[in-house]
């Protein structure tokens, strides 16, 4: 006998202003075939309903309803923070790809609609308390911007990026639910709460099939956030996509997968942490060296910021190690805007749908467009981690999470990384500012002026005065 | 007032900032004007400051609570000198820098971060905020290198970074580690010097945490061997950057060790004693020795920085009030002789364009002002009593043989070594007959130039006759780390290792 | 009655095999085919799964996976007819142009 | 007076720092004369201070100027003993009548003010040195005359010559205070303390084992670089390229005695290690007779007189070794007289032959400047020990208190014995060949007297070198009493009070004396052809003397050469390559490990695929092996 799930349409309320949003922008397209601008107040209207909605989830929310649809969604902090991130980072995203939609033409709607579908998916992934229903939303996300990836479509490069995404993308969400079959399987349970708490019922160890399952579930998520060894994907994908719109497709798909492992593991089967966390700080440890290593060696700034994404996966993954949600929180939404900020630059240098970024283009940055050189200067020094920056403030959060868990030796592989990686970062800086400039004419700026601004000041800013954020971040714990 | 301190350079800096336009005639000179600031409030610091009363003008400000990191700021007697001489050789950096040509705006913005890193870092009474300014203030430098400097000035710079880079990363993983330990020990979240000093760790983890903050320090210092990015960095930073690393980055090193190494991990300081003052003086003589044969001015004198920061660590490791009075005002010291020679020479350069020893020579006949402050800097450095040089290295070998004869032997050695190696340079480029066309037609110093160097000479000699300008500032905070390690450990000060004992025999005397 | 043990081992191979070919096939539409049937042993694992629990959540989930299956196949397949279209090949082996 | 005394210092002080700031204003000759003034005014302070001692009432005393190094107990204090008063005397008296001499010599010199300077700084240094009330401060003054040593060596800087030789000079000096140094340690670590009062009193108990020996033998190497005695002597005779007024002050009358005053300040130490101060001895002895061989053969002048110089502090080692403290100071005082005014004898010469050093191109000189041939005269006899002038008073009374030592002391005094007889036969060689004989120089060089602002010096060295050495004959010892407070409680070695022994030792040197005078007189009184046969006739010795034993090739072979070596090595191999070789190794391993990984990377998307499986199949497997 099935019991109809009761309804709270606060809980996803913000997902169902994007769709419609999204539904929105291609019935006004379809209907007025109107000006970009349009479109960019519909976008910017229905990114701003979201947010709102996001907020009053914020204001309600309390622990004892923070479960809806019979478990299906949660409203709990954690996933109200990673949706407001989101959806700052599709705000942030559209605008420094905006040049890029308004260049598509009639196509332009769909960009827009593609992105809002992805956010809501993404925005339902992070909020899912039940792996099926986190499925779902992964994959809403994941082809939607499987599209985005071929959105450029005369340029050869995209397609190639879009089928290499697709491909193994939709070869790592099989995996994935796989992995939550067999979890499945061995508890009967698709709900992450529920299997927690039946995971501290077992006295006697569980299944096998369980950690089969969550190494599976781990291994599709790892992919998403381009940990390696699953990170081959990224720097193609970065470098074939669309540069308007790369910052948003790599920020959205890392916070949506970070929530998930962090919610599956930390909530799900942190009792089995004995075994996973060694696998994690492995995956982490990989991940930190060899990107840090092969984004040295990168003649192109977005194979490069590929490779270094592929660091700060690792990053991250020692604050999942450390069971630091809060850190994890911070380093996701101070990642989130330096890496669309960086992209915006990428877009600006190297032209909003371009494929590829030669670090050649940027030398003597400085003398060229001082600001634009500055800004990325401090973009790059934030994701460096140096300090007076939120990159700084994030990492040290993290990996005193990890320490704190016991992982000294993964602190001590992460702080050697991070200097590898300040090696990377500054090459470009130095060819910026210390080559003498080779290209030459002014640069066309567009919206992604205030991208920039907003990633400076957020850099900067949290950077001295982390506290207001890292408060939000400490409240936002998940249930 | 200390944060005010702090401040004023980067308020400084970001007036600049907002002054539009490229052009020297207003920037360098707005620049100095307002670095004049700094030097003003350092200095009525230094009067105002009560020798006895530890650490003063305390500001304390919560940064956030939860990881108990604060905006925490106090001065002693070690840091004060360093301050007074970072406020004191910045503006005379900055009116060095005339013949800068190109982006003098952001010349003296960088500059000015780095007055205030290098003050803050002094400042700092909390680890997290201490880190901060010890790593931010790379930036800067980084980019005078890089930027303003000669040829090979990315690799230097690259090399100056991602090597001190280096260092500062293992002391952040011993940081966290300090931290969650008091976290472990107390409940309570807490970066603050006092706390953490209080906190009683294992030998291993003690030694462990020691190694790291003794790395990272030892790679600023430097000490052999990890020396070697500094002469690149010296030889291709322009005038400015070479005066302030030598004088005041050094110079973090130095005092980290005393500040941080001593007051967190006196028990592995004490095992510690004979690595570092081993290090300390290899780097003495192997510093002197390379330098000997130097064919670039420049890397002669970083190499002579090596020597001479050798004294410093051999005397902090000493733990005696003459080893610690001698390192901390050595620091002073060298930072004024080596700041001063720095100037020196690229005044030379500004005038030849080469810092090849080889390319001069008899040149006191033609710039013998010229000369006559460099000979005078150089027996400074050499350690001629009656000039600031002598007192610190007396101070610290003095200080340091009833702790470590065998060792304070070899490191006199260094004294010889190091009239060996200056005026030997000294000869080869001003004595002589001027055979070089180019060295025959030079312009002798001007009044600005000698506005730069008096001081500096005025101070020298000043210190050389009455050190206790300094040395009563110092002292109470010096003696106060020899209690601290004292009542911490089962360390024995030897005999004459304390002042009380010398007024004894003093008095009898 | 047949062990629903075997049912799972079943499914795990159908995903092995389909795995296998995905790594081993040139054609993106053949390696997209590899997927479908990894899907499939997915649902075959769910559906096994639900019996075995006698618990209808594992029989539901598998509506879901088809849905999503053939939303999947929808931007797939448009994604390799586009790529057809310019040249005239699927086979993935020719697109590496992005690499190091 | 006493508290006036810190003038002593601060007049030449002053003077220095005026005409280093203003002397570029002030004309030629006035300079000259304001520095000359300032260290008259010293010489008169100093000379009234010094009247209670020659009453014999006054006790030494102890004037605290102000705080140095408190951690060290050094501070800035004057000790005023007799001692201290002696020497202060005998540098400001003399320093004076070579100040006045200079401003003739230098006349004419483009940096003549510059000259003064260095003067006046000079002689502050060495009343620091000298006044000193412990031994940090001692140490200032010394190593400050090394900066003026140095600064007034290489005076002519344009001069390559001069340049390097002030490099030696203060390079070897280092070398000897580095011994100084570690002594000044040692002392400190015991002491802990640097007054000369507060240790003395408790050398007593304090100076167990070997610890006075120890401390003994490292201010002997100090003494022995700024003394120039084996092996440190080397840099002396180079120094003689600095003006001739400068040879005369500090490198015959004042610094170079620095040694012979450290060890007589430092006998309460000494005391108690009879074995340290026969090493001293017979250093002194080894040095004396060493330099004197080699001044035989010298034809430079000056050279002669240098190593004559080494040669005679020596004798002052001999003395303070043999603890007859009173005979070295003696000594140091009456050598100060007559060696300054062979040096500004010689100055005068070189000054009338327009800057000729060499003695073979001299001779006959005497009709044409008779007032510089006999002060020299005088000098010359003082010198080789000829009664009664100063200089046989004070080497018979040390060669009477090495005999009275006795044991390895009588093979010291034939030493001594046998160097009066050198030093006779080289000093008077070198009289005649410049004074008597044909002329050897060319037609262009017309030497003439020097003006009186020279001759005056000379003269009134002369009358001093004459009388000078009557103020402690055996008959009346009153230097002796006058020094007695200065060493209070040591044991000072005398000559034997048996007159007939004395009188014999007396004869004996006398002999010597004149046996050397007589010898060298009439070997260079013949013709050139015929003196060159006889120093012909010595060969190779004579070479090997001229040589000076070849010690700085030695030096340079063993020392120098090796030295450089090393260090290029260091640098350049070391340094270069192992060090910072290392350092870079890793920036490139890193690169080369991102080079070597990056294929991997190919770009199919089957090969991702295979990376993939393969990770997860880790993972996965990591997992149920951590798990059951």
């Amino acid at each position: 006998m099935i019991t109809p799930p009761e309804i709270s349409w606060l809980a996803i309320a913000p997902d169902l202003a994007l769709t419609l949003g999204a539904a929105l922008v291609l019935l006004v397209d379809v209907q007025w075939k109107p000006v970009a601008r349009v479109h960019a107040w519909v976008s910017g209207v229905t990114v701003a309903v979201a947010a709102g909605l996001t907020v009053a989830q914020w204001i309600q929310a309390a622990p004892a309803d923070a479960l809806a649809f019979s478990g299906l969604i949660t409203m709990d902090g954690f996933a109200i923070f990673t949706r407001l991130v989101l959806i700052a980072a599709t705000a942030l995203g559209l605008a420094a790809g905006w040049r890029f939609v308004a260049g598509l033409g009639r196509r332009g709607a769909e960009a827009i609609a593609l992105v809002l579908l992805a956010t809501s998916g993404f925005s339902l992934m992070v909020a899912s308390n039940n792996l099926v229903m986190m499925f779902m939303g992964l994959e809403v996300g994941s082809i939607a911007l499987y599209v985005v990836a071929g959105l450029a479509r005369e340029r050869r490069e995209s397609e190639e990026a879009a089928i290499k995404y697709f491909l193994l993308g939709s070869f790592a969400s099989a995996i994935f639910i796989y992995g939550v079959a067999l979890i499945y399987a061995g508890t009967g349970q698709f709900e992450i709460v529920g299997i927690r708490d039946l995971l501290a019922g077992f006295v006697v160890s569980s299944p096998a099939v369980i950690y089969i399952g969550v190494g599976l579930v781990v291994v599709g998520l790892a992919f998403k956030v381009s940990a390696a060894p699953f990170h081959a994907w990224a720097p193609d994908v970065y470098q074939g996509a669309p540069a308007g719109l790369v910052g948003y497709m790599a920020t959205v798909a890392k916070v949506a997968g970070f929530a998930a492992i962090a919610r599956i593991l930390l909530t799900g089967v942190l009792d089995l942490s004995g075994s996973w966390l060694p696998v994690v700080a492995g995956i982490s440890v990989v991940s930190m060296l060899l990107g840090s290593v092969l984004a040295l060696v990168q003649g192109d700034v977005r194979r490069l910021l590929a490779y270094s994404g592929v660091s700060h996966a690792g990053f991250i993954m020692t604050g999942v190690v450390g069971g630091a949600t809060d850190a994890v929180l911070f380093y996701l939404a101070i990642y989130a805007i330096q890496l669309i900020g960086a992209f915006a630059v990428v877009a600006v240098v190297a032209g909003p749908d371009a494929a590829g970024s030669s670090i050649d283009q940027y030398r003597g940055l400085g003398r060229r467009s001082p600001l634009l050189a500055g800004a990325f200067t401090v973009i790059l020094l934030g994701m460096g981690g140096l300090p007076v920056t939120s990159g700084f403030v994030a990492k040290f959060g993290v990996f005193t999470g990890a320490w704190a868990e016991g992982y000294e030796w993964l602190v001590i592989v992460a702080v050697v990384a991070t200097v590898v990686a300040l090696a990377f970062y500054i090459r470009v800086i130095v060819v910026m500012y210390m080559d003498e400039a080779q290209e030459e004419g002014t640069l066309r700026i567009g919206p992604e002026r205030w991208v920039l601004v907003l990633a400076v000041a957020a850099t900067i800013l949290w950077g001295i005065f982390p506290a207001s954020l890292l408060d939000l971040a400490a409240d936002a714990l998940p249930i | 007032m200390l944060t005010a301190l702090v401040l004023l350079p980067v308020v400084a800096a970001i007036v600049v900032m907002l002054v539009p336009g490229g052009r020297r005639e207003v920037h360098l000179p707005l620049g100095i004007a307002l670095s004049i600031f700094p030097l003003a409030l350092a200095g009525y610091l230094f009067w105002v400051f009560e020798p006895a009363a530890g650490f003063q003008y305390v500001d304390r400000v919560t940064w956030y609570e939860p990881w108990g990191i604060d905006w925490h700021l106090g001065v002693d007697g070690i840091s004060l000198p360093m301050v007074v001489l970072t406020t004191l050789l910045v503006p005379i950096a900055l009116a060095a820098s005339t013949s800068i040509d190109r982006r003098i705006k952001e010349f003296v913005v960088y500059t000015l971060f780095l007055e205030a890193g290098l003050i803050g870092a002094f400042l700092s009474l909390d680890l997290f905020l201490f880190f901060v300014f010890f790593e931010a203030m790379l930036i800067p430098m980084y980019f005078i290198i890089g930027i303003w400097g000669s040829e090979r000035r990315i690799y230097a710079a690259m090399k100056f970074l991602i090597y001190t880079a280096f260092g500062s990363a293992l002391m952040l993983a011993a940081i966290i580690g300090l931290a969650l330990t008091h976290v472990d020990q107390t409940g309570s979240a807490s970066f603050a010097l006092s706390d953490l000093a209080a906190l009683d760790l294992s030998v291993g983890a003690e030694r462990l945490f020691f190694a790291a903050f003794a790395i990272a320090f030892a790679i600023k210092v430097p000490l052999f061997p990890f020396h070697t990015w500094l002469p690149d960095a010296h030889v291709e930073a322009p005038t400015a950057g070479s005066v302030l690393l030598a004088a005041v980055l050094l110079k973090l090193g130095t005092y980290g060790l005393l500040r941080f190494n001593m007051a967190l991990f006196p028990e592995a300081s004490v095992d510690a004693i004979p690595i570092m003052a081993i290090l300390a003086v290899i780097g003495i003589i192997y510093g002197a020795v390379v330098a000997i044969v130097q064919p670039d001015l420049k890397k002669l004198v970083a190499y002579s920085s090596v020597s001479h920061l050798g004294f410093i660590v051999l005397g902090t490791f000493a733990l005696t009030s003459g080893g610690l009075q001698g390192a901390v005002i050595q620091n002073v010291n060298h930072g004024l002789t080596t700041g001063a020679l720095f100037l020196l020479v690229g005044m030379i350069y500004d005038r030849r364009h080469t810092k090849k020893i080889a390319d001069f020579g008899g040149l006191q006949k033609t710039v013998p002002l010229l000369a006559g402050f460099f000979l005078f800097m150089t027996f400074a450095s050499i350690g001629l009593p009656g000039l600031n040089g002598f007192i610190g290295e007396f101070l610290v070998l003095m200080g340091s043989f009833p702790a470590l004869p065998s060792l304070t032997v070899i490191a006199a050695l260094g004294v010889v070594l190091a009239a060996i190696y200056l005026l030997w340079a000294y000869e080869r480029v001003f004595t002589g007959v001027p055979d070089k066309d180019e060295n025959k037609a030079l312009s002798d110093l001007s009044a600005r130039e000698i506005a730069l160097l008096a001081p500096l000479a005025a101070l020298i000699v000043v210190i050389g006759i009455y050190p206790g300008l300094l040395l009563d500032k110092i002292t109470p905070s010096t003696e106060a780390v020899i209690d601290h390690v004292v009542e911490q450990t089962d360390f024995v000060v030897p005999e004459p290792g304390r002042i009380a004992d010398v007024h004894v025999a003093g008095d009898e005397g | 009655m047949v062990d629903v043990g075997w049912y799972m081992a079943l499914a795990a191979a159908l995903f092995l095999i389909g795995a296998l070919g995905m790594l081993l096939r040139r054609n993106a539409l053949v390696m997209f085919m590899c997927i479908e049937l990894m899907l499939n042993a997915v649902n075959l694992t769910l559906i096994s799964a639900g019996r075995a629990l006698n618990d209808l959540d594992g029989q539901v989930a598998v509506f879901f996976i088809l849905v999503v299956a053939a939303a999947e196949v929808v931007v797939g397949l448009a994604i390799i007819v586009a790529i057809f279209r310019r040249r005239a090949t699927a086979s993935v082996d020719e697109l590496s142009e992005l690499r190091g | 007076m006493i508290d006036l005394l810190w003038l002593v210092i601060a007049l030449p002080l002053g003077g220095a720092a005026f005409l280093h700031f203003f002397g570029r204003y002030v004309r030629e000759p006035l300079s000259g004369w304001l520095a000359s003034a300032a260290i008259g005014t010293a010489f008169f302070i100093a000379a009234i201070a010094a009247v209670p001692f020659f009453q014999g009432e006054a006790e030494p005393s102890t004037i605290p100027i102000w705080e140095w190094m408190p951690a060290l107990g050094a501070n800035f204090e004057l000790l005023w003993d007799p001692l201290a008063a002696l020497m202060t005397l005998v540098v400001t008296g003399v320093g004076t009548l070579i100040h006045v001499f200079a401003i003739g010599y230098m006349h004419g010199d483009e940096r003549f003010h510059r000259f003064f300077t260095n003067l006046n700084l000079f002689a502050a240094s060495m009343l620091t040195l000298v006044l000193a009330g412990n031994y940090a401060m001692l140490f200032l003054g010394w190593e400050l005359v090394g900066l003026c040593s140095y600064l007034l060596i290489g005076f002519w800087h344009t001069r390559p010559t001069a340049a390097a030789a002030a490099k030696k000079a203060f390079v070897v000096n280092r070398i000897g205070d580095l011994g100084f140094m570690i002594g000044l340690m040692v002392v400190f670590a015991t002491f802990s303390t640097f007054s000369y009062s507060g240790i003395f009193e408790r050398a007593g108990e304090e100076l167990t084992g070997g610890l006075a020996t120890a401390i003994g033998l490292l201010f002997l190497v100090g003494a022995a670089g700024k003394s120039a005695q084996i092996p440190l002597y080397v840099w002396l005779p180079d120094a003689m390229e600095g003006p001739t007024p400068v040879s005369a002050l500090i490198h015959a009358a004042t610094m170079v005695t620095a040694g012979v005053y450290v060890i007589a300040r430092s006998a309460p130490i000494y005391e108690f290690t009879p074995f340290a101060s026969t090493v001293v001895a017979s250093v002194g002895a080894l040095t004396a007779i060493w330099a004197a061989s080699i001044a035989l053969a010298q034809r430079d002048i000056k050279k002669v007189l240098a190593y004559s110089t080494i040669s005679q502090l020596g004798f002052m080692f001999l003395a303070v070794g043999a603890t007859a403290y009173v005979a070295g100071i003696f000594h140091l005082m009456t050598h100060a007289f007559f060696k300054a005014l062979l040096f500004l004898g010689a100055g005068s010469v070189i000054h009338a032959m327009s800057d000729e050093q060499d003695m073979h191109r001299m001779g006959g000189l005497f009709r044409k400047m008779p007032v510089t041939a006999v002060t020299m005269a005088i000098g010359a006899l003082a010198l080789a020990g000829i009664p009664p002038l100063a200089g046989f008073w004070s080497k018979d009374e040390i060669l009477a208190a090495d005999f009275a030592r006795g044991g390895w002391f009588y093979f010291l005094w034939i030493i001594g014995l046998i160097t009066a007889l050198l030093t006779a036969f080289y000093i008077t060689r070198l009289w005649v060949l410049v004074f008597l004989g044909e002329p050897r120089w060319e037609e262009k060089a017309h030497p003439h007297e020097s003006p009186r602002v020279m001759t005056l010096p000379l003269i009134a060295l002369a009358a001093l070198s004459f009388v000078g050495g009557l103020v402690n004959t055996p008959f009346r010892l009153t230097l002796e009493h006058f020094l007695e407070p200065s060493f209070e409680g040591v044991h000072i070695q005398h000559a034997t009070d048996d007159w007939l022994t004395l009188a014999i030792l007396a004869g004996l040197s006398i002999l010597a004396a004149a046996a050397g005078a007589g010898a060298g007189y009439l070997a260079y009184r013949r013709p050139p052809e015929r003196w060159r046969r006889f120093e012909d006739s010595f060969e190779p010795l004579w070479g090997t003397w001229e040589q000076a034993y070849g010690v700085d090739d030695l030096y340079g072979l063993t020392l120098v050469t090796p030295g450089r070596r090393l260090a290029e090595a260091a640098a350049f191999s070391f340094d270069a390559g192992v060090v910072d070789g290392a350092v870079n190794g890793v920036g490139r391993v890193v690169r080369g490990m991102g080079d070597w990984i990056r294929p991997l990377q190919t770009g199919f998307v089957r090969n991702y695929g295979v990376l993939f499986l393969a990770g997860a199949v880790v993972v996965v497997a990591w997992l149920v092996a951590g798990g059951s």
